[in-house]
């Protein structure tokens, strides 16, 4: 036996099916963490929102991070029917518009800092929400590029679940922000 | 060695992230130095050091690399000390890791005692006392949280529900290896100064604290991440890995338990790396979580905090419930009485515990309206703890028992349970609770929950599976004189509590009020003694797992699967899957039989039963 | 060694053994154990109740406060007992009679029943309830009748003393808190540092004090003393706040109305 | 639109967005529980359009 997998016993369930449970665990556990996030902001804060938060830099990302979102799914579409050369195109497509998502972030966070900095209340929610968030955007994009560089090594043309994967991560950090997103900006 | 690697490799890690972030700060125009802020980021470069060197390098990475997996092919007692997936390996690794840390925290409880001994200062000044106070009940909870799920859930579950192995082997194996960072932790943190804030490190006392402070939520943070890793891979494993024929109500009563509380380790303890990490944030990065005058919040800390450590309490105690169960049940030669109602109620245990929070806060000055609908919520949950003993007491009604060393441990934690429940309901009570609250009532009760439930659990569990997991019997005689020794030592000392908390003396104090001397010595007196009763268990376990005689297969008797394979089981614990037939307590009845192992139509056990 | 050891190589089906008993024979027997249990049980309940009424559980009280809440805690006491010796009792009564005696043999095959279990939930149900009416809601409600205060004191807590201001007349001590007997008394509590807990055991009231906000908490005193003839007349914090958290006290003292009126003005002045 | 799988859902997902910053900008009545309506559709298309939710229930293969 190698160390990675255990054998499902004979009438188990697939490898692969075991893995997504516990993807999906962990995706469970994760929404936890952001679901208290969301409560801190709410009973820091009411519904109140500073009005020197960047409406235009806030759906500009929005719509960029969602757009990633669409071309990491056909990355993954691709890689069931096994076509390698659209994933890897698609995976690139997806890194690049998840690093202009997280320039956006980091412009916005420059601007911040002068309007309304950690020490204050909304400063301190915002500085959390969105940091905690773009740290998972940061591992999703080092995944990512691992998914790239191997994928170019063909290494995925039997086994396409660390693609599923990823994308599904990134999915999942997408979904975080469709609420954080009004949550934060518009209210 | 794996850990003299893993500690450069955390060293380095922790070198890097502080050259790192100490590069940013100079980019931005700070201090270069400043202890907390470096030490907070680059505790996780240090955690990712400390990770690839012990075995994340060769078990994962290399693959992201492009190169071969190469996995460690050690053999004997150095398994032990190695990233090793077999999950009977990892259950031995986190019960002596976490038997260490239970020794480690018991002897500053001895110092603590010493101290109470008598009215004003004598050991200890407040301040060393504090910190004493603070490491004690943090490395026990911690004990209480993850012993007996990492080292049983892992040792145990897998077998008792016929699979081979963890879901995830090696996720496994990385949750046992963040548990030494935590030891480091706390060690570092003690050794800067420690930290006064007791395990709770109530906000802003717990932003204002020595450096200390900051590694104690380090270590609770990753103290989070193992459980939660851990608690994914059981829950994996239960839901998909289970025999052909192991259908949910055939399942070992500890199993359920293990299960119920894998699911509140991994929706809850979220919440306690949030409270952490706000803790940290606003020490190192300027934040004003719990700064009132700048818009923060003193109580949202203690909302966000008890929201997960009020169902920890589970935690602690549900494992223990289902070994208690489980012992009571193959030990009465009966049937688990009413096991459906056992399975609710755990399950109404777990559904009810993340509405119970605030009874924790009942003086805290939170808003007056959440007074009745908390106590109301908290006096009902202990309808499905009822359904807990109504499972107990009827297993034993009738039976057939033998009182072995593990029976008398798990009656042990329905007698301490018994009083540390009663107890809770008066403290649930709001009108009894403003004044106990914060006294040494409380003291004792949830040292009756969690060291009379959770910890005799624990030590029913070990002399209930030790010769499973060893290959050798417990000697029986010293394990008689430890139980009696202990369970009167634990009685004596945490009685008189109660009387102490009533009688007005406060917790987490080095000193009090003269008329309170004469039941503190007595107090300090039956620590001490229970104190010494784990010499004798520690000589016991290691004497017996060197010398003591070789453990048949199913030296009790008992019916649920890993009693059918070899003691200890083989690498892959089955030669062929086993069919579950029915469920394991069929005790008692004609032609009943848990399993078909493939050997004939019955269980085939070695006899391997020397003189 | 284990002395079952023995038995672990036979098959499963070779260990059970039990004694099939006749209907008749079985009733009658579970009759005289039920018989045996309950008389048990009476007898342990009153003797309980006989200990924990002898036993003096609570400490010197000194306020209308102190009188509800130890008659809710006597009354937890008295519900407490009937359970505990409920399952004492009948765990004590298991384990003397049936006890494996070397037989080496199964006990019945009871899996479940219903009258034993729809009774348990029932009565486990039925004093849930109970305990949340009364002493619960009732006391809490006895606690918060009568909001409107005679005197307000703004009680400041830092590390590590305690503050006390007399609210109409602007007095301000740090020394033993002043407080005159059957008057209807305001605590309203803050914090400048961490937080604390305005704790007077005698009067069995606490309450946090929270930087940022102001909780209150109310008391009537119904006896007269100082902290010298009863330390638990003492204002004590009871919320961990450092390094001198256990010294975090002042003495309280009762006194009458005239005698209050006299401090106040000798103070003020 | 058949050559393209996932195509309708990022419409949708984009239309929904600006709706919802128009919603806030325009202080509609009720925007908050309004977003909070269309946070959760947009969560739900992506969980399963994208996510095949549906797959942790199911053995086959996407």
């Amino acid at each position: 036996m190698t160390v990675t997998d255990a054998p499902p016993l004979e009438h188990g369930v697939s490898r692969i099916k075991i893995n997504r449970i516990g993807l999906w665990l962990f995706f469970l556990s994760e929404a936890m963490l952001f679901a208290g996030l969301i409560a801190i902001r709410f009973s820091l804060l009411g519904t109140e929102v500073d009005e020197a938060v960047s409406q235009s830099i806030g759906l500009v990302i929005t719509v960029i991070l969602l757009a990633s979102s669409y071309t990491a799914f056909r990355a993954e579409h691709a890689a069931h029917k096994g076509d390698q050369a659209a994933m890897v195109q698609y995976l690139w497509a997806t890194l690049i518009l998840g690093t202009i998502f997280l320039g956006g972030v980091a412009f916005e966070w420059y601007e911040a800092f002068m309007e309304f900095p950690p020490g204050t209340a909304f400063g301190t929610v915002f500085f959390t929400m969105t940091g905690i968030h773009a740290f998972h955007v940061i591992t999703g994009l080092i995944f990512l590029t691992v998914l790239i560089r191997n994928a170019k090594a063909g290494r995925y043309a039997d086994d396409s679940w660390p693609v599923e994967a990823g994308v599904k991560y990134w999915h999942f950090v997408d979904i975080v922000w469709v609420f954080f997103y009004p949550v934060l900006y518009l209210i | 060695m794996n850990i003299v690697r893993g500690l450069i490799g955390g060293a380095v890690g922790y070198i890097l992230g502080a050259a790192l972030l100490m590069t940013i700060r100079v980019a931005t125009g700070a201090r270069a130095w400043e202890v907390e802020s470096v030490s907070a980021g680059a505790w996780m470069f240090a955690l990712i050091g400390w990770l690839l060197a012990v075995g994340v390098w060769r078990y994962w990475a290399r693959e992201w690399f492009g190169l071969e997996l190469v996995p460690y092919t050690t053999t004997g007692w150095r398994r032990y000390l190695d990233f090793d997936t077999d999950h009977k390996v990892i259950g031995i690794q986190y019960l002596v890791k976490f038997l260490t840390m239970f020794f480690m925290a018991g002897l500053f409880a001895m110092l603590m005692r010493y101290e109470l001994m008598d009215n004003g200062e004598a050991l200890l000044d407040s301040g060393r006392y504090n910190a004493i106070m603070s490491l004690h009940g943090t490395m026990m909870v911690f004990v209480a949280v993850a012993a007996t799920v990492g080292a049983f859930g892992n040792f145990v579950v897998p077998i008792m529900i016929g699979a081979d192995d963890m879901a995830f082997p090696r996720l496994n194996a990385l949750s046992f290896w963040l548990i030494p960072p935590v030891l480091i932790a706390l060690t570092v943190s003690f050794v800067s100064g420690g930290y006064d804030t007791g395990w709770t490190g109530y906000a802003p006392l717990s932003v204002e604290s020595d450096v200390g402070g900051l590694f104690f939520n380090l270590a609770f943070f990753t103290l989070g991440l193992s459980s939660i890793i851990g608690a994914l891979n059981i829950i994996v494993t239960v839901v998909t890995m289970r025999a052909k024929g192991m259908n949910w109500m055939r399942l070992p009563i500890f199993v359920w338990s293990i299960f119920v509380t894998s699911i509140l380790s991994l929706i809850f303890t979220q919440f306690i790396a949030l409270a952490m990490l706000m803790v940290v944030l606003d020490r190192t990065a300027g934040m004003v979580f719990f700064d009132p005058a700048s818009g923060g919040d003193p109580l949202l800390y203690q909302h966000i905090f008890w929201f997960y450590s009020h169902p920890a309490v589970y935690i602690m105690i549900l494992p223990a419930f289902g070994i208690t169960l489980e012992i009571i049940s193959h030990f009465s030669r009966k049937p688990l009485f009413g096991y459906k109602w056992a399975v609710g109620g755990l399950l109404g245990i777990m559904g009810m515990s993340m509405f119970v929070w605030a009874h924790h806060m009942f003086t805290s000055g939170m808003a007056e309206a959440l007074r009745k609908p908390f106590l109301a919520s908290t006096e009902l949950i202990s309808i499905p703890t009822g359904m807990i003993f109504l499972s107990a007491v009827g297993t034993l009604w009738l039976g057939k028992i033998r009182l072995e060393l593990p029976m008398l441990f798990a009656l042990a934690v329905l007698f301490n349970f018994l009083i540390g429940g009663i107890t809770g309901v008066f403290l649930a009570d709001v009108p009894v609770d403003i004044q106990l609250q914060d006294t040494y009532f409380v003291v004792a009760h949830l040292h009756y929950v969690v060291l009379g439930g959770g910890i005799f659990g624990l030590f029913a569990a070990i002399y209930y599976w030790f010769p499973k997991m060893t290959g050798r019997m417990m000697n029986d005689r010293l394990g008689k004189i430890h139980f009696w020794w202990m369970m009167v030592g634990f009685n004596v000392t945490f009685l008189p509590m109660f009387i102490v908390g009533l009688q007005g003396m406060n917790r987490r104090v080095a000193d009090y009020t003269p008329d309170l001397v004469g039941t503190n010595r007595v107090i300090s007196m039956a620590g001490f003694f229970l104190g010494t009763s784990f010499v004798v268990f520690l000589y016991n376990f290691i004497y017996s797992w060197i010398k003591g005689a070789k453990a048949p297969a199913n030296p009790w008797g008992a019916r649920t699967l890993e009693w059918q394979v070899p003691s200890p089981p083989p690498h892959e614990n089955f030669e062929v899957p086993p069919i579950i037939l029915a469920d394991p307590y069929g005790y008692g009845e004609p032609d009943s039989d848990h399993a078909d192992l493939g050997i004939g139509t019955l269980p085939k056990i070695q006899e391997t039963v020397e003189a | 060694m284990s002395r079952y050891s023995s038995k672990a190589g036979r098959p499963l089906h070779d260990v059970v053994a039990f004694r099939i008993v006749s209907g008749g024979e079985q009733e009658s027997n579970t009759r005289n154990r039920l018989v045996v249990v309950g008389v048990a049980w009476l007898i342990a309940t009153v003797l309980g109740w006989w200990a924990v009424t002898a036993y003096d559980w609570h400490p010197f009280g000194a306020s209308r406060e102190a009188r509800i809440t130890d008659e809710a805690f006597d009354l937890l006491m008295l519900m407490a007992v009937p359970i505990a010796t409920f399952v004492l009792v009948v765990i004590g009564y298991s384990l003397l009679r049936d006890r494996d005696r070397g037989q080496d043999v199964d006990g019945p095959p009871i899996r479940t029943n219903r009258t034993f279990v729809v009774g348990w939930l029932a009565v486990t149900t039925i004093l849930s309830i109970v305990v949340i009416i009364t002493p619960g809601f009732s006391g809490l409600d006895e606690l918060r009748a009568y909001p409107e205060p005679d005197l307000v004191i703004d009680v400041k807590g830092e590390r590590w003393s305690w503050e006390y201001t007399y609210a109409e007349s602007g007095v301000q001590t740090r020394g033993t808190l002043m407080v005159p007997i059957d008057t209807r008394i305001m605590f309203r509590i803050s914090s400048t540092d961490v937080i604390h807990s305005f704790w007077i055991p005698a009067f069995r009231i606490k309450m946090d004090a929270v930087p940022g906000i102001i909780t209150t908490t109310m008391v009537t005193a119904e006896k007269l003393g100082t902290f010298e003839s009863a330390d638990e007349l003492r204002v004590q914090c009871a919320e961990l706040c450092g390094v001198g958290h256990a010294r975090m006290w002042t003495g309280v003292s009762v006194v009458t109305e005239a005698e209050f009126d006299a401090w106040l003005e000798a103070s003020a002045g | 639109m058949r050559e393209s799988p996932g195509f309708t859902a990022i419409v949708v997902l984009s239309v929904l967005t600006v709706i919802e910053y128009f919603v806030s900008a325009e202080a509609v009545a009720g925007a908050f529980f309004w977003l909070l309506i269309i946070s959760i559709a947009k969560a739900a298309i992506i969980l399963v359009a994208f996510m095949h939710l549906r797959n942790i229930f199911g053995n086959e293969h996407s």
